[in-house]
């Protein structure tokens, strides 16, 4: 039971990680990155890159370095999402959803069969592994790894809340999600907060993904689509748009889908993530923590 | 910010119909023309594979021509339409396996089972704002896909083989590849002509009036709920309709047919095609299913060449390569209409 | 003989604030009713409630004598009211003659099945309504192509499709939210023309505008809201009279004479 | 002049269409027999193994297998006096719609043989067409018991049955004493076929205790609720059917939570990539798997010339659908034609042809006589063969 509960935190965090990209980006233009989860997976082979071409890394080293390459990785996916909003996003700006979503999908699928296309459609084995001590805390068997991974997601989602909360640009960001017009009219650079925005939202994935990796050991091209969705999931559940709804909602999520394959089996894990999803949207599409948005017409 | 606002700024401009190309391109013969040209195919080359490559291609015809009723008329972005396709192709292959039928007559319990599909996707998420539409088409098919996976009636992972054929009279089998052929190309030209119709008609109006601007169309008295619910069924029996030939045409179901790609790829054709202009969207399917099959070796690359030109298109072109024609006969010759536009842009 | 639309005591609010707090009015056949107000007096609001855009906070709406409040918009169009917008709400990738065929949604007289046989029905109501678009472009005199995207229209053409638009409706009561809006001085003069004519068609027309000389001229009703509340009512000399509307228009001439100069 | 232009293309479309028709062959009107059975020039043999997709590397072993077949039989001298072989490969993608798509190709381009067949799934809806081509099918991977419950006559399987595999496991659990498993498939046909077998099999025999017999979904990273799931009820033994894809991962977080029991996989996992994978916790998994080069004593040989000529170690399937071609050449030499019932005739007949998996005589139902299915066990991160054999 304990076990389970602390499978699910465990996985609601990675959730919560992406999710926050996904809630960031939608509270302020509204717009659906599709392509968030696969930012995810070009993080985690990001980090595979980085690893393997410091060659051997000597166990005692491996978290060190593996800081070190989450930090690079987080600055390369940043940039990323900042280049693909440019290119993508930001011409379609003001261009009905459908158009927007539309290159959403597109984006997603250059990411993946773009990363395929370089590194092949094989799975790779992540080169640095996290090891280590294993203890039992009220009948659960909690590793070393997963508290450092935790810490590291906790100390993340802390800093960007504190960052939103305290910051002028966090405000301009509040202020933007709230009404984009009236924001430019306050003199606020929308774009510049715009792309801030993505460069936060898509590090944070990066680094989910290279944890992932190191966690796991295996990253392949597609692993970024069903876990984007189940963040998408995630902030839906938290309320889309909010931050401290987005941790929230991955933590839900990763107990609900604990208990859920602990009661159905493993074959319907995906189904009751979906499931989740369309309860939520279709009777609550605020979210638990999301406050009544008032009707535009 | 507003949606309908959006739309209005959408950087969008459709030239007039100037040069002599296009306007043969909107002849009323085109159609015909295709058709003939579909029909003639199998004197060129009739090997099996060609056969099979020309009726694969004709089912994606059609779903894309469904698909196009959905996202092309009435603008609701559905992720999963492959569903549709599932559940016809599961129903019409477990019934015709297991009471030992033609296809043929499933087609009645395919109707009811797709209309079924279309309501229950359809009523619950239809009053969502169409980003989340889309994911939650999304989610309706992987649950169509892995549900089908998992159940012991669709034959669980390996699906449902040895269906027998779509119809066999004495010693006349509908099943043999070349009457297959000409068999699937004939419906698929129904439908399409019947969506096509559709499109030209109060309904597909209504549909239009919705995706530019639900509330300017309800203040005309057009109920945008119930209009959007008749979108969803008729994309959901054309894709019904494309599983039965689907079953027919593989003899078998299996799930990995239904997997998001698939969706996506029909996606993919109706907008690249021309979101909303029948023709297009039939060039777009036939590019779409025939390209890989021409260059097999870069198979493996198309899917990253897809995604670049949704962007690319969606981007420069968002109408589409071939784009609905804004324009239509003014009471007088159709000179007028062009000499007003060019005042109309001069503005 | 009842009254087309009858207001009684509607109220919205959004949040803590009053839009609209405790409007009634009524409109009778070609009664030319204006609805005047300083921006923000929660014209707007009061229309989207009887059109059924907002749901009331309290109070009722009645057309022809039924009670439609919080009734969906479809509903309330098709119990007979037809409205325009403040900003041109059109169908902008649409020909023109589709647009106004939007107004004809509820004139049905085809389904799905004879669109797709094309049966003579279909041919038939095809034809009947292109040729009523033609005629309601004819009626508010809009020259220009018909079969081309709204888009590549002129403001001034726009505004006069949009009115076709809720004409083709054929209702008894339109709302016009500020019809005048950005016109020049001779558009405004068929405009007030234009309304005269609708009003012989024995429809009730219900208008916001801020047009003071429009308004005096044309109308023979009007209501001066303020704060969401009804501050006046009468006929143009009354209301011109009134020292509550002078209060709280200070200097209506002058809005007369910006909006006159703003063509 | 819009009238003028539109009568032109009309036409030039029409005419077109006819002079091409005219022209070309292949087509309804002309005779319809591509040549299949041409009595000289190469033999074509038709292979359709997932080149795209998650199974791509798998079909690359493959490939590699048929084409060193096929090499060394042309450089004998071919087959038929000197008739040389020539492989044709094309794409399965493990989806039923792009196998039948090749399939069809292989047929059209007048293949004699099959030698293809890896994802089940996508290998059943193959079957009819190459039977109405007439087109004898030597599938050397896809083992699904739906390939040969139809009773097809053209289908012969050389890879060893699910049923025989299952039969290897349970040989194997009762003799190195294993009292309880759990089964865990990944929704595969292919591995919920073994399951279902093994299950089935245990049920008769009755001296091994299946504690849990669930699946997985494909392609997911954390599998912790099977892993909790078999913590809960601890049995000694974990038998994984599925690919190495999940069955790495399900062993590494298997390990980390702290299983102590023994882990055996069924063939789809046996890939040099599920020890990196699974990290140290691959040491001393088992696997069901027929012979590989690595096992077989006397194949270094074999290796070496794999290994020249492609530059990499051979992997799962090679040898399969390297005998695959072997068999095929055979089967055509015993024929004495290309003709697809002559082939299926000597297919039927061949007795003691030796491959791999030792010498071959088909069941009834065309399938191996014994599955030639060994036990394998990872040292040092390499499948070898197992001191224990059942």
């Amino acid at each position: 039971m304990t076990q389970l509960i602390w499978d699910g935190l465990f996985v609601g965090s990675f959730y919560a990680l992406i999710a926050l990209g996904y809630s960031m980006v939608y509270g302020i233009i509204k717009l659906l990155n599709f392509a968030h989860g696969d930012i995810y997976m070009l993080g985690a082979f990001i980090g595979f890159a980085l690893l393997t071409s410091m060659g051997g890394i000597p166990a005692s080293l491996s978290l060190g370095a593996l800081l070190l390459v989450l930090l690079a990785s987080m600055l390369l996916t940043g940039t990323a999402g900042v280049i693909i909003e440019r290119l993508a996003y930001r011409p379609l700006r003001g261009a009905p959803r459908l158009a927007v979503l539309i290159t959403a999908v597109g984006v997603s699928f250059s990411l993946e069969y773009g990363v395929s296309a370089v590194a092949g459609p094989n799975p790779r084995a992540f080169p640095v592994r996290l090891e280590g001590g294993v203890f039992d805390v009220l009948g659960a068997r909690v590793s070393l790894p997963q508290i450092v991974l935790m810490l590291i997601a906790a100390g993340l989602m802390i800093a960007l809340n504190s960052y939103i909360q305290k910051t002028s640009t966090g405000r301009a960001m509040r202020s933007i999600a709230l009404d984009t017009n009236a924001s430019l009219l306050m003199g606020i650079n929308v774009n510049a907060v715009i792309t801030r925005t993505f460069f936060i939202g898509s590090a944070l994935a990066g680094a989910a993904g290279v944890m992932a990796g190191a966690y796991y050991g295996k990253i392949d091209f597609l692993m970024g689509f069903i876990i984007g969705l189940k963040a998408f999931t995630a902030a839906v559940i938290g309320g889309i748009g909010n931050i401290k709804g987005a941790m929230l909602g991955g933590l839900v999520l990763g107990f609900v889908e604990a208990f859920g394959t602990e009661w159905f089996g493993g074959q319907w894990r995906d189904v009751f993530a979906f499931a989740v999803l369309i309860l939520f949207l279709t009777l609550r599409p605020t979210g638990i923590l999301g406050e009544r948005v008032t009707e535009r017409m | 910010m507003s949606e309908n606002v959006d739309s209005t700024q959408a950087p969008r401009k459709i030239g007039p119909p100037l040069s002599r190309i296009s306007r043969l391109f909107e002849s009323k013969q085109l159609g015909w023309v295709a058709l003939g040209g579909a029909l003639l195919a199998p004197f060129v080359t009739a090997t099996p594979y060609s056969l099979n490559v020309m009726t694969t291609a004709a089912i994606f015809v059609l779903l894309a021509s469904g698909l196009n009723i959905v996202v092309g008329y009435c603008g609701l972005l559905d992720l999963g339409y492959i569903a549709f396709m599932a559940v016809g192709a599961y129903t019409a292959g477990i019934l015709s396996k297991s009471f030992d039928l033609p296809l043929i007559f499933t087609i009645p319990a395919v109707l009811v089972m797709t209309i079924l599909a279309g309501l229950i996707i359809g009523a619950p998420t239809l009053r969502l704002r169409s980003d989340y539409l889309a994911i939650v088409t999304l989610g309706f098919g992987e649950i169509t896909r892995i549900t089908a996976n998992n159940l012991t009636i669709t034959g669980g992972p390996s699906g449902i083989f040895g269906i027998p054929g779509l119809l066999t009279i004495g010693r006349f089998d509908v099943q043999q590849p070349a009457v297959l052929y000409y068999v699937t190309v004939l419906v698929v030209a129904l439908f399409v002509l019947a969506s096509a119709r559709l499109g030209k008609s109060r309904l597909g109006r209504a549909w239009r009036f919705v995706r530019e601007d639900e509330d300017a169309a309800e203040a005309m008295g057009i109920h945008t709920y119930k209009v959007k619910l008749l979108a969803y069924i008729f994309g959901a029996i054309w894709g019904g309709c494309g599983g039965v030939l689907f079953a027919a045409h593989l003899s078998a179901v299996s799930p990995q047919s239904f997997i998001f790609l698939q969706s996506a790829l029909v996606l993919m054709a109706v907008v690249l095609g021309g979101m909303g202009n029948m023709r297009g969207v039939v060039i777009g399917a036939l590019v779409i299913s025939l390209l890989p099959e021409l260059l097999r070796d870069l198979a493996a690359q198309r899917y990253l060449a897809f995604g670049l030109l949704l962007v690319i298109v969606m981007v420069f072109r968002p109408q589409g390569f071939w784009p609905a024609r804004g324009y239509e006969r003014d009471r007088g010759s159709d000179g007028a209409d062009e000499a007003a536009v060019a005042r109309g842009e001069s503005r | 003989m009842t009254a087309i639309l009858e207001v009684k005591d509607l109220q919205i609010a959004f949040g803590g604030v009053k839009a609209v707090d405790g409007l009634s009015f009524s409109a009778h056949e070609r009664e030319i009713i204006a609805v005047i107000g300083p921006n923000g007096a929660g014209k707007t609001s009061a229309f989207n409630c009887i059109t059924g855009f907002y749901k009331p906070t309290s109070g009722s709406v009645l057309l022809n004598g039924l009670d439609t409040t919080g009734k969906r918009p479809a509903d309330i169009a098709a119990a007979g009211v037809s409205r325009t917008f403040q900003n041109l709400r059109l169908f902008p990738d649409l020909t023109v003659l589709d647009n106004v065929r939007a107004g004809m949604h509820l004139y049905g007289g085809q389904n799905w099945a004879d669109a797709i046989l094309h049966t003579p029905r279909f041919k038939r109501s095809e034809a009947m309504y292109t040729e009523e678009a033609h005629h309601w472009l004819d009626f508010v005199s809009f020259e220009g192509a018909r079969g081309v995207p709204v888009r590549n229209l002129s403001y001034g053409q726009q505004k006069r499709v949009e009115i076709a638009r809720a004409l083709a409706r054929k209702a008894d009561l339109l709302l016009l939210d500020e019809p005048a809006a950005g016109l020049n001085y001779s558009e405004k003069q068929q405009l007030l023309a234009l309304c005269r004519r609708i009003r012989d068609l024995g429809t009730a027309i219900v208008l916001i505008e801020h047009d003071m000389g429009l308004v005096m001229e044309l109308s023979e009703r009007i209501i001066v809201m303020n704060f969401g509340r009804e501050i006046a009512v009468g006929t143009p000399a009354e209301v011109k009279a009134n020292p509550a509307v002078i209060e709280a228009y200070l200097g209506k001439d002058d809005e007369g004479v910006q909006s006159n100069g703003d063509a | 002049m819009k009238l003028g232009a539109r009568k032109t293309i009309l036409l030039g479309i029409a005419s077109a269409v006819v002079l091409t028709t005219a022209g070309c062959g292949g087509g309804l009107l002309s005779s319809g027999d591509s040549g299949s059975t041409a009595a000289s020039g190469p033999i074509k043999i038709g292979m359709v193994v997932p080149i795209s997709g998650s199974s791509a590397p798998t079909g690359a072993y493959m490939k590699n297998g048929a084409q060193l077949a096929v090499d060394e039989i042309n450089k004998a001298g071919g087959v038929l006096k000197g008739r040389k072989l020539e492989l044709m490969v094309e794409d399965e993608a493990c989806d039923a719609q792009q196998a039948v798509a090749s399939a069809n190709k292989v047929v059209s381009a007048g293949a004699v043989v099959s030698v293809g067949g890896y994802c089940s799934g996508a290998t059943l809806p193959t079957l009819p067409i190459f039977q109405k081509a007439n087109i004898p099918m030597i599938i050397p991977a896809a083992n699904s018991q739906d390939l040969v419950k139809q009773g097809l006559a053209n289908v012969f399987m050389i890879n060893g049955t699910g049923k025989q595999q299952s039969t290897t496991a349970l040989a194997f659990m009762k003799k190195s004493g294993f009292a309880t498993v759990a089964l865990v498939d990944d929704n595969t046909s292919y591995s919920k076929d073994i399951t279902t077998e093994t299950q089935a099999q245990i049920d008769k025999d009755g001296s091994v205790k299946v504690l849990l017999n669930t699946s997985v979904t494909a392609g997911e990273s954390d599998y912790s609720a099977v892993v909790r799931n078999i913590m809960g009820k601890n049995p000694a033994l974990v038998y994984w059917t599925g690919y190495y894809q999940e069955g790495g991962l399900i062993i590494n977080q298997l390990k980390k939570a702290g299983f102590t029991g023994k882990i055996m996989v069924a063939d789809g996992s046996v890939d040099p990539s599920l020890a990196k994978i699974a990290g140290a916790g691959a040491e001393g998994v088992f696997a069901t798997m027929t012979q590989t080069p690595d096992t077989i004593k006397g194949a270094e040989k074999w290796i070496a010339n794999y290994k020249a000529k492609f530059s990499s170690d051979p992997g799962p399937y090679s040898t399969q659908s390297y005998d695959a071609v072997r068999l095929a050449a055979k089967a055509i030499e015993d024929a004495g034609s290309t003709k697809g019932a002559d082939i299926i005739k000597a297919l039927t007949a061949i007795d003691g042809f030796s491959m791999f998996s030792g010498p071959l005589k088909f069941t009834p139902e065309h399938t191996l006589s014994s599955g030639g299915f060994v036990i394998l066990v990872i040292k040092d991160g390499k499948f070898v063969l197992n001191s224990v054999q059942p």
